[in-house]
């Protein structure tokens, strides 16, 4: 029965303002040992808020949380800082990336719990226990390799053993699967049940519904900061929970024909990137297209869309509409070639800028005459995509910082939206992303192809890939290895492929 | 504008403590000469706010100051070139010294505070050499180039106060930067650049070259105004012309509201913030406090002049966090 | 100090058996300045006559810089040293080093403590007497105001202390001492001030412009290092003063001369710094060939400032030219 | 190590060519003055990095140590006190100021360069109002305190050269440096809080206290630096004693491979860095050049050094990256 597993966090009428905004209201919720609770709620909904109030991060303005002491009994506390949070055994993995990119991995997890004697650091132990934590996420790496050279993926498994090793009795994730790929995904989805099986409570807040229905016991929704549903695993449905999340219906996003016909807008030849890639690759896309690109973490993806923007060194030619283009990121970008980068903190975003700079950057020089910034038409058009793209709170002199990720990401994509390129690349377009708003993204990266521009992204989310791509370049080992149109491919038939299968075998077998 | 309130702030109270207790403050050739002393420095503060709104510092602006204040005199009286000649060989230069700083910074990845504290050697090592550590000067002649700087422009209807020539570089400097950051686009990335320079580069700014172009600038306003001290002073020496002026015009910056992170600036902030070092100087004498106390009362009261500043700023916030939550509840 | 004096002294009569064939000696300054570069060029003309080697050092840092060329001079082994201490009272290890190591005279400023040799140059509380004494003559009264480049220097303040003396009219005291900060009213004069600027020119005529608004019935000012004689000349100008506030200089600034030709410079004091770089080479090389007659028993070559006024300004000033000339080729040549 | 082995280079080029063209350079007592200027200078430098892996700046060292310096004859000479009271005195004052420091800039937010740049200003100004600018100095007395920075130690077998006393502390300094950068946890700690403040806050990490600490830390190095180097010299100007060391000191941390964005350390190479200055002065005099160009000499050699050492690394890192392409092909 779940009345019987004891509470361990109990949160009462918590809320949290900040100067002229209410993140968060009135959020009474029970944590409990041996339960995993979903919090799930559009972009700026408050879960972020809310998992931080719970982990010591940041201080409510009003309500109180009580801690479940040794016996069981529930007992007001103030999380002031981490280390109380600790003390209680919670534990956070937060929404953006935070290691310090000069430890090692081992140095990173242990970071504030080193193993030590009177502050005398033990490496060997610290190395040897880390060793167990990144095999139970499934991370093959040296314990002593810096944080700094992972690729994003990696760094949040790095996060994901952090949390784990601190053994706590309240394990808090915020989006943790956003950066992983299927399989990854799915070996944290079980160490979820694990822990759960051993009395641990688990929050975790996935825009993902699909991992929430599998996995939940229960689910909180939030919207606009407050609490408008909470529901026992089998009391809804996943129409029920986008309703509550939404407040309508979402309407699912289509497939479409794309016209074999158009010219080649963007095309990559002998493409060999600066980091010891294998072999070349080439592609081609054409006006009006969408190309996916699936693989595994570390296939090479995220180094191919670099390559093509302009920003690390590579060999071989990339051409727009026929004329081969050279140099860096700032040449590129007046051919045409847009990148939304992966980890939008370090690539994308100018933190404490306001959304309207962040969006207009390469508008303004799109539109500038004499190299002066047209100010009025800067404000139609940031008033504009702030509206298009659904940014919450559509406030264009807020600082992006304050903004939640999936906002954030929305203003980074506005950014190139805003000037139409000839060639717009998505490095995990979607990341942290709300269903409801992914729809529009979709919708909006569509009628950019529609309009006649070259699209490639990459998605870790073969489920975004199969929906969004009008043709799927399989990536394995740094070059592609296999090529699938939309409606030849699966996801058994890609995974074969992502894994080194042979092209003409996944295809046979899919078919 | 909001970020130059605080300087704002300090240099009003600076201003009335002046007024109060300072004898003869409020006359005419007073405020003259401290206009004159203001806009000189404000020039250099000008530059360095444009590197280190990059994220960079240019520790070199006081050797350049150096060189190019030496070589004017150097080139017209030793040896007799033109002043048209002299005058664009020493901005050139100026100018050729902050691409050398620019391209080490951008291109080899150099650490800024290096490369220009190598500067800040070499120049005035240079400088020294080349005139054999004399003391160079005009000699009492050439009044009309040295007029750039010594003119002054008499307001019709005001008496004792005439406004020096100076001012009209400061103002058209200060006027031009102003519109660069806040109207043009390589204003707007340059920015960018300072605030998130990877995050710059990926949307296409062309960053290595705008940071090169703001050492430029910054060395050829360093330049400049090293022509113009030297021109106001009339004669200086090697070994210790322009000495620390980087710092004073760094902390001019600072305190106009540059984060030494980069992306900020408030170019009236500068401007402020380099006339409140000069008022505070002139108050310190005009008040009969001993030349010996000069540096701690400066940094005293810029100190408490900061701190002040950021605890009325919490108090603001914290206001301002209260009540908006009120006006939403 | 007794003890170094005599080692020294048997050393040079050993060199009397064994004259050194070819010397090296050095002559090290208290910082840097045009007055250095005219006693370098005497210096380096002295070699040139004398057929001796010649280093010359000029410690741009103060204290510490002038210790470590001194220690770095000993080690590169040389056989005299000239040093102008800069702050004689506390220098005497270094000083005591230099006479241990190799043969010690002083220069500019005096170290009687120390075991030098000699001292070559003027008594600056004499300069600073007839700098007082020109300003008296050329000022009958009023708000005096004093500019000095710092204080800290023992010559500075003997300087100070001799013009102030020599205003007021007293009885001539060295040990008498006026506390800088002091304002007082004697003998129709009332000091206003000494100003410091720790060598920043800007900073400097800064004091000069502040003090004169501060004290619009300013009757006089003494520049007392040179750059400080030539801002006021700088100032007067720019502001229109001359004649209406009477300046009593001191050195050889081309403005101050300038000053004095045209009239509202009352006169400058001046010292011989070509003489104390050429009489130290000449000393020091009379030494390593064991002569020491040179020396006369009061241990001081006194080489008297002069006084320039509008008379002998042209001739002064010509003759300084050929020196600085000769100077800068020796510099170069370098 | 490996991040220190660009100085070295630099370090071993300078010392061959003041071996090839220094007259005497290579002599005992030389050397050893070499020792013992490269040992007062490297505790300063020590002390600075400690700043600078948190991300921040200290100019102020300088000054402290000019007040440190300066004080400590003044309490002896004019004010007669005890040995035993005046050390420990000096040092709880520097500590003092240090905390300072760092709670201005931990908890009122205020930037370091700030802070530091008006505690370069302050502490000046008053030891020079304290010691009405007079020079200050031990008066040819305190022999046997003088003693702990002008004692040197014989080598049994080894004429001419002797270990000066100030090796001791500075090598038990970057011994205990080291260890706790690579073994204790709160050397763990500031390398994270330095390189990513809010990760490291976010692991429970208590970083004001850490960067407060180290603020601590460096000008307690500063004004024991500062006592060391008035033991030595003998006297003091308050107006120029130590004028300039803290760029010195941030140079040779610097050059010695820390970054001035925090979280990079190398005790090693700090050490080195501080010598490799002292010894390019050094051969600057003994090589015969003229003492106008040092600055200019050390300037360029030290740009060229770097640039030379970071095209190195690019080379070397191409070259790696070749064959491990070629390997894995
Ligand atoms: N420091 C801050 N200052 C001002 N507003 C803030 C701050 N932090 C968050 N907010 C606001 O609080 C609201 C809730 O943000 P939160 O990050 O909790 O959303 P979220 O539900 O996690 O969204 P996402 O799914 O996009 O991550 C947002 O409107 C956001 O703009
Ligand atoms: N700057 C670099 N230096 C060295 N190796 C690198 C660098 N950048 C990436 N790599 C390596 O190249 C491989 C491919 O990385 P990339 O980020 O392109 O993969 P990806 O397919 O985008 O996967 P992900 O899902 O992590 O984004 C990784 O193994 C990574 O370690
Ligand atoms: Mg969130
Ligand atoms: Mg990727």
């Amino acid at each position: 029965m779940p009345d019987e597993k004891p509470v361990l966090l109990r949160v009462r009428g918590v809320g949290r303002r900040y100067a002229g905004v209410t993140a968060l209201a009135g959020i009474d919720a029970d944590v409990r040992g041996g339960e995993v609770l979903a919090i799930v709620g559009e972009n700026g909904a408050g879960k972020s808020t809310l998992l931080k109030i719970l982990s010591g991060v940041v201080q409510p303005s009003d309500g109180s949380l009580e801690v479940a002491d040794a016996s069981g009994a529930l007992r007001a506390v103030e999380l002031d800082g981490v280390r109380g949070a600790t003390k209680a055994g919670i534990a956070l993995v937060h929404q953006e990336l935070n290691l310090a990119e000069n430890l090692d991995v081992a140095g990173s997890i242990y970071l504030g719990r080193e193993p030590s004697r009177l502050g005398w650091m033990d490496t060997r132990r610290m190395r040897r226990e880390a060793r167990r934590w990144l095999d139970l996420v499934g991370l093959d790496v040296d314990p002593s390799t810096p944080c700094g050279s992972l690729p994003i993926a990696q760094r949040q498994l790095v996060e994901i053993a952090k949390a784990l090793s601190t053994e706590s009795r309240i394990l808090i994730l915020d989006e943790p699967t956003s950066s992983l790929t299927h399989r990854e995904a799915d070996r944290l989805l079980e160490i979820m049940s694990a822990l759960r099986a051993r009395g641990v409570a688990v929050v975790f807040v996935s825009h993902h519904l699909d991992e929430v229905m599998r996995i939940a016991d229960r689910v909180v929704v939030l919207r606009d900061g407050r609490k408008t549903g909470e529901l026992a695993r089998g009391e809804y449905d996943r129409a029920m929970v986008e309703r509550l999340m939404v407040g309508r219906d979402i309407a699912p996003s289509m497939r479409r024909a794309a016209n074999g016909a158009a010219p080649v807008r963007l095309r990559v030849e002998g493409l060999v990137s600066a980091h010891r890639r294998r072999a070349p690759m080439s592609f081609e896309v054409r006006a009006g297209e969408i190309v996916g690109l699936a693989g595994l973490v570390g296939a090479g993806r995220t180094e191919a869309l670099e390559a093509i923007a302009g920003v690390s060194p590579h060999g071989g030619r990339v051409l727009v509409d026929g004329l081969e283009v050279t140099g860096g990121s700032s040449v590129r970008v007046r051919r045409g070639i847009a990148i939304v980068p992966e980890d939008r903190a370090r690539n994308g975003l100018f933190l404490e800028d306001a959304v309207s700079v962040n969006m207009s950057l390469a508008w303004v020089d799109r539109s500038s005459r004499a190299r002066l910034v047209d100010r009025r038409g800067e404000r139609g058009l940031v008033a504009r995509m702030i509206d298009r793209m659904q940014l919450r709170p559509p406030h264009p002199a807020r600082r992006v910082q304050t903004l939640s990720g999936g906002n954030q990401q929305k203003s980074v994509i506005g950014r190139w939206l805003a000037i139409d390129p000839a060639v717009l690349l998505l490095d995990e377009p979607t990341r942290g992303v709300d269903v409801g708003a992914r729809a529009e993204i979709h919708a909006e990266v569509r009628r950019l192809a529609d309009a006649g521009s070259a699209v490639v992204f990459a998605s870790s989310e073969l489920e975004e890939v199969l929906l969004l791509a009008d043709r799927i370049l399989v990536m394995h080992e740094g070059t592609v290895a296999g090529e699938l149109a939309a409606h030849e491919a699966s996801e058994v038939a890609i995974m074969h492929l992502a894994t080194g299968g042979s092209a003409a075998h996944g295809a046979k077998e899919h078919a | 504008m909001k970020k130059a309130l605080g300087i704002i702030g300090i240099f009003a109270a600076i201003f009335i403590v002046a007024c109060i207790f300072g004898e003869n403050f409020l006359t005419g050739i007073n405020l003259m000469q401290l206009t004159q002393r203001a806009a000189l420095y404000s020039i250099l503060a000008l530059g360095a706010s444009l590197v280190i709104v990059t994220g960079g510092i240019d520790l070199s602006i006081g050797s350049v100051v150096c060189l190019a204040g030496i070589m004017t005199p150097w080139l017209l009286v030793e040896h007799e070139w033109a002043p048209a000649q002299v005058i664009p060989t020493v901005l050139l230069m100026s100018a050729f010294i902050g691409l050398c700083h620019g391209l080490l910074v951008t291109r080899l990845r150099l650490q800024p505070f290096l490369v220009t504290l190598c500067g800040l050697l070499l120049y005035r090592g240079i400088a020294r050499w080349m005139t054999g550590d004399q003391t160079q000067g005009f000699m009492g002649e050439f009044g009309e180039v040295r007029a750039i700087a010594l003119t002054k422009f008499a307001i019709p209807g005001i008496e004792n106060y005439r406004i020096p020539s100076t001012v009209i570089p400061m103002i058209v400097l200060a006027v031009l930067i102003g519109l660069f950051f806040s109207r043009t686009v390589w204003g707007r990335w340059l920015l960018a650049t300072g605030r998130n320079e990877s995050a710059a580069r990926y949307s296409g700014v062309p960053t290595a070259w705008l940071v090169t172009m703001s050492y430029v600038a910054c060395s050829l306003l360093a330049g400049f105004g090293g022509m113009l001290f030297i021109f106001d002073i009339g004669s200086a020496q090697p070994s210790d012309f322009g000495n620390f002026y980087e710092l004073y015009a760094i902390a001019a910056a600072v305190l106009g509201g540059c984060s030494l992170r980069g992306g900020e600036i408030s170019v009236i902030g500068v401007v402020v913030g380099a006339a409140t070092l000069q008022v505070l100087r002139n108050t310190i004498i005009l008040v009969g406090l001993s030349s010996q106390l000069e540096f701690a009362v400066i940094g005293a009261v810029l100190l408490v002049g900061v701190a002040a500043d950021e605890l009325i700023r919490r108090f603001n916030a914290r206001r301002l966090e209260r009540t908006g939550a009120a006006a939403s509840a | 100090a007794g003890d170094l004096v005599q080692a020294q002294k048997d050393r040079i009569a050993a060199y009397k058996a064994k004259p050194k064939a070819k010397s090296h000696v050095a002559f090290v300054s208290n910082g840097v300045a045009d007055f250095w570069t005219i006693a370098k060029a005497g210096a380096i003309a002295a070699g040139k006559e004398l057929g001796c080697d010649v280093t010359v050092e000029f410690p741009g840092g103060g204290l510490g810089d002038q210790k470590r060329m001194l220690e770095d001079l000993l080690i590169k082994g040389i056989d005299g040293i000239s040093v102008s201490p800069i702050d004689p009272t506390n220098q005497a290890e270094v000083l005591a080093m230099v006479a241990e190591k190799s043969l010690l005279i002083t220069n500019d400023s005096d170290a009687p403590n120390a075991p030098r040799l000699c001292y070559i140059g003027m008594d600056n509380y004499d300069a600073g007497l007839m700098c007082g004494k020109l300003a008296r003559e050329g000022c009958k009264g009023g708000k005096v105001a004093i500019f000095i480049g710092r204080l800290e220097q023992d010559n500075a303040k003997r300087r100070r202390q001799g013009f102030i003396d020599g205003l007021l009219g007293r009885t001539p005291d060295p040990t008498r001492y006026d506390e800088p900060s002091k304002v007082f009213t004697e003998a129709g004069y009332t000091i206003v001030g000494t100003w410091t600027d720790s060598f920043d020119r800007a900073k400097a005529k800064a004091n000069i412009e502040d003090v004169m608004i501060k004290h619009p019935d300013l009757a006089l000012m003494t520049g007392l290092f040179e750059y400080n004689s030539t801002l006021a000349v700088e100032v007067i100008r720019q502001t229109g003063k001359e004649g209406k506030v009477q300046l009593a200089a001191f050195d050889e600034g081309a403005d101050v001369i300038a000053g004095i030709k045209e009239g509202f410079v009352l006169g400058t004091v001046v010292q011989d710094p070509y003489g104390y770089g050429f009489e130290s080479v000449k000393v020091l090389n009379a030494f390593t060939k064991g002569d020491m007659s040179m020396v006369p028993a009061s241990g001081v070559i006194n080489i008297p400032a002069r006084v320039i006024r509008k008379d002998n300004a042209e001739s002064f000033w010509k003759d300084l030219k050929a020196k600085l000339k000769a100077g800068k080729e020796a510099g170069a040549k370098k």
